[in-house]
């Protein structure tokens, strides 16, 4: 189960990652996007952290106003899709964390229509997802499921580079786009990084 | 970076500061969220239109608020999509019970912010929403593949010509097939001939050697279909010209014709454009009824200058001709 | 230099040839004379209005001939006066038996081109002719012992309220009147980023190091007043507000306000930069009854803005007020 | 008395030398003015190329031809300058070449204001008519006096260089205008140094 406290030092963890990595994110999005990926994320993440965790009956109603916040304060494309995981992984939290981050990575599919490998913050959650799932059913604890989930996504969006995008602003560069890491793709691993340390 | 602002963070905010300064009495503006109004909004029976986007587009969207035009826009931070609450509030605003329609750019973030503002509206109000998305840049590839293609200068004749059929008081269903049969009949193309600089970025978005342009570009910097060199007005015209006729028929019918410029050039040089274009599209057999040659969709202060064709027909016309009264489009009022 | 263009030589006239694509009908062309008339020009009983200069100012002054503006306009080459020909041309062009006013922006060369044509005028044909001479840029020193100031902004104000005069059937006294009233009473002061390039120069005016902005140049690049680091909006703000309100006293009545940019400057940036300036006069008891945000006598792609402000009454508000209809401003028409 | 053929000649050998040097007349302008005085001489003089010398009865009628032409196509301050002084030349021209330089002196003195030491081409005209006149008077040839008015045109130009300009468009530098040489001052003498070559 993630308790409340796990939940607000994971993303006060991510907040000091985001606003640390933020001109590398910045300067991978403007590689093959519009150059605002960092803002975007230090905007939204600043906002996080502004929450006042106190109000909170657990780590549902907690990240359900997180993914709130993303959404109201990031726009672009990683808000409605931040901001979508954090809702439905809240959603699902009752069911554990395998069955939130399940939750989380379809409410991403559905919102942005992508599938693996169109060099997305896709290509980081789904490999992350499904390692976490199996980490558990192979017996292993949460703990270290999400050291592997945590690795599987460092893996996932270092096999963006080659790929050619086929979604958001980077697919209009086409066949440009290949060799550089998605920008959403490296947020989404310092999350799940984020998580490891601070859920496990 | 060479710019006239305060803090980069803040030019948004500081610039709907003067905004309504300057159109006081003819729109309102909410500063909590970032939205441009019509002063009499909410219009009784009226189609409500709201669009948005990132900033540093001006005048579109702000600068189209007004009777025969828009009800509502939504400044996003400059080249970043507004958030869904901002659509949210808007929608609430302009809603005169006759529904709301909301005018999209494609754009992954625009559409899924707009996208989740109207799931919401849905769930938690009893407001009709229908929106409608531009996609009319040739430059990009438009395939199940790639995100499609972008929403540029089509928006603003969009903008104008919905507009009219809200205010002459037709019903949410005859506006959206008005806005869908504008989105679905014009084609774009640009051409950059310098980048633009984000101002929270401090340099520009991308690299131009001194004699190369960028034919294609998007209206955030976007990269194009090639780099060319430098070329005379006559050459550029054709690569604006070509690829709008390649990618739809347009000698069917009347057309409106948009010559725009990105921010940085001159009126000099679009008139001089415009000559080219126009010469070039009436040999193609295109009859252009209506021209707009200006600044209308920019991308901050990049020089170059986009191409829209819309395929119209005596509605659209009409529509086109009704007054507006908007601080970036006016006439019969 | 990165410009829309064929062969510099041919600027101005081929972009007369896209001007009259784009506005035909409602003006027409006369390209042997490099001038554009009011399409039903000359007005019966009406004062002809007749202005001209340097092109790459545009809008102004071909931009601004329609019904309550302009009768004609004489395009000069780039930066370059007009010559007598072009303006004794368009004057029995316009000439409707009422007489005819020469706007002239106060540079030697227009002033001398205009006088010499006024003369053969006036020696060669019945014609009637007043001139007025706009002097507004306070950036420089009006002495005898120079030029005088340059004109500048109110050359756009004037237009528009002389025209609207001369609309509602003034004889040329009255006409010559408002004119006077308005040159008499507007003041100008301006600021560039970055300069300008004349298309047959082929290289900018002026260097500007990338943390430098000029103070007071003039809408050719000419100097101004001194070279300051780049300075926030706020600070700018001050730059233009200070020595205008120095220049005249414009608290005893209503006041008209331009907000110009350059040519190459965003409109975020320009209203962004109004609404600096609107709290700044506001804090100094001005009372800012009208304003217009926008490009409305540029220097090509100069990037910047200048301000003026023109003491008014009654009377110019409701000339302000009246409908006009041209290219370059329009409303109530 | 100056012929038909000697005027034709003259203007021949100005439009040829304002050709030469169009760009040292732009640069002198770019730092003082607007960077046109090249081009608008040379636009000019190359109409006055154009004119076919066959229909004028004398070199009054020329001239005065020459006159209307730079009128018509040169635009900006030098276009009625040097315009009034060809037309005013041309019309004193049956008093003799002195009276003719004298009335045309006039006319640019009517037309732009200026006074000697303004920094505008009276600095190169002034002196260059009353060296032709003390010639005369002093018992030269006109040959000799030609070649006088070169001279003083060339160093009344040469004079404007520490100069702080106080007519057209060089005026609003103040004292940054010091320290260049005026364009149409330098114009005007390489007018002058035409005549004592063609008119001599
Ligand atoms: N359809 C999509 N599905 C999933 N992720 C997407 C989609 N489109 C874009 N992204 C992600 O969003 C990132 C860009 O986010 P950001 O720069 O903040 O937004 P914007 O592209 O609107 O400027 C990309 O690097 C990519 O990982
Ligand atoms: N009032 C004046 N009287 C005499 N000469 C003048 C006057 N004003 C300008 N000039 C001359 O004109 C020259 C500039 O000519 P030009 O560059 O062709 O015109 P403009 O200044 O209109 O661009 C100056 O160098 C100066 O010699
Ligand atoms: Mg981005
Ligand atoms: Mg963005
Ligand atoms: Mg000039
Ligand atoms: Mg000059």
């Amino acid at each position: 189960m993630v308790s409340l406290g796990a939940a607000v030092a994971w993303m006060a963890d991510f907040a000091a990652v985001v606003a640390e990595h933020e001109a590398e994110l910045t300067d991978l999005d403007r590689a093959i996007g519009d150059a605002d990926h960092g803002a975007n994320m230090a905007r939204g993440m600043a906002a996080v952290a502004g929450l006042e965790p106190g109000g909170f009956a657990d780590a549902g109603e907690y990240l359900k106003k997180v993914g709130m916040t993303l959404v109201s304060t990031v726009g672009g494309a990683s808000g409605p899709l931040y901001g979508t995981f954090f809702l439905r992984f809240a959603g699902a939290l009752g069911s554990g964390p395998g069955a939130a981050l399940k939750a989380g990575l379809d409410g991403v599919l559905a919102r942005g229509k992508a599938s693996v490998g169109d060099k997305t913050l896709v290509d980081a959650l789904a490999p992350a997802v499904s390692s976490f799932e199996s980490a558990l059913t192979d017996g292993a604890g949460e703990d270290v499921a999400w050291g592997v989930a945590a690795e599987a996504a460092e893996s996932g969006c270092e096999a963006t580079i080659p790929l050619v995008a086929r979604k958001g602003r980077a697919s209009y560069l086409g066949e440009r786009s290949a060799g550089h890491q998605d920008p959403g793709a490296t947020s989404m691993a310092l999350l799940l990084g984020c998580a490891a340390r601070t859920l496990a | 970076m060479k710019k006239l602002i305060n803090a980069p963070a803040d030019v948004v905010a500081e610039a709907l500061v003067g905004f309504e300064r300057a159109h006081a009495g003819r729109v309102r503006v909410d500063h909590a969220n970032r939205l441009v109004l019509r002063g009499d909004a909410p219009r009784r029976g009226k189609v409500g239109l709201v669009s948005g986007g990132g900033s540093g587009h001006e005048p579109l969207h702000a600068g189209f608020v007004g009777p025969g035009m828009l009800d509502a826009a939504c400044c996003g931070e400059v080249f970043t999509s507004p958030v869904p609450d901002q659509v949210i509030a808007a929608t609430a605003a302009v809603d005169g019970g006759a529904g709301v329609l909301h005018i999209v750019k494609n754009y992954t973030g625009d559409v899924m912010n707009f996208e989740m503002a109207a799931e919401m509206v849905a769930a938690e109000s009893g407001v009709r929403v229908e929106s409608v998305v531009t996609d009319d840049d040739v430059a990009v590839q438009d395939s199940t593949w790639t995100a499609g293609r972008r929403g540029v200068g089509v928006t603003v004749l969009l903008e104008k010509i919905a507009g009219a059929a809200a205010e002459e008081g037709r019903d949410l269903d005859a506006v959206l097939d008005v806005a869908r049969r504008v989105a679905e009949g014009g084609r774009s193309m640009g051409v950059a001939l310098t980048s633009c600089t984000v101002p929270q970025a401090g340099r520009p978005t991308f690299d131009l050697g001194e004699d190369e342009m960028e034919v294609g570009m998007g209206i955030h910097g976007e990269p194009g279909r090639h780099r060319v060199p430098l070329s005379p007005a006559r050459e550029v015209a054709e690569m604006l010209v070509e690829p709008v006729l390649a990618d739809l028929d347009f000698t069917g019918g009347p057309a409106i014709v948009l010559l725009n410029g990105m921010g940085g050039t001159p009126l000099l040089e679009l008139y001089l454009m415009y000559g080219e274009v126009a010469a070039l599209l009436e040999k193609a057999g295109v009859t252009v009824a209506r021209n707009l040659v200006g600044n209308y969709i920019t991308s901050l202060e990049m020089a170059g200058c986009s191409l829209t064709v819309l395929g119209a027909d005596d509605d659209l016309l009409r529509l086109w001709d009704a007054p507006v009264d908007t601080p970036g489009l006016r006439w019969g009022a």
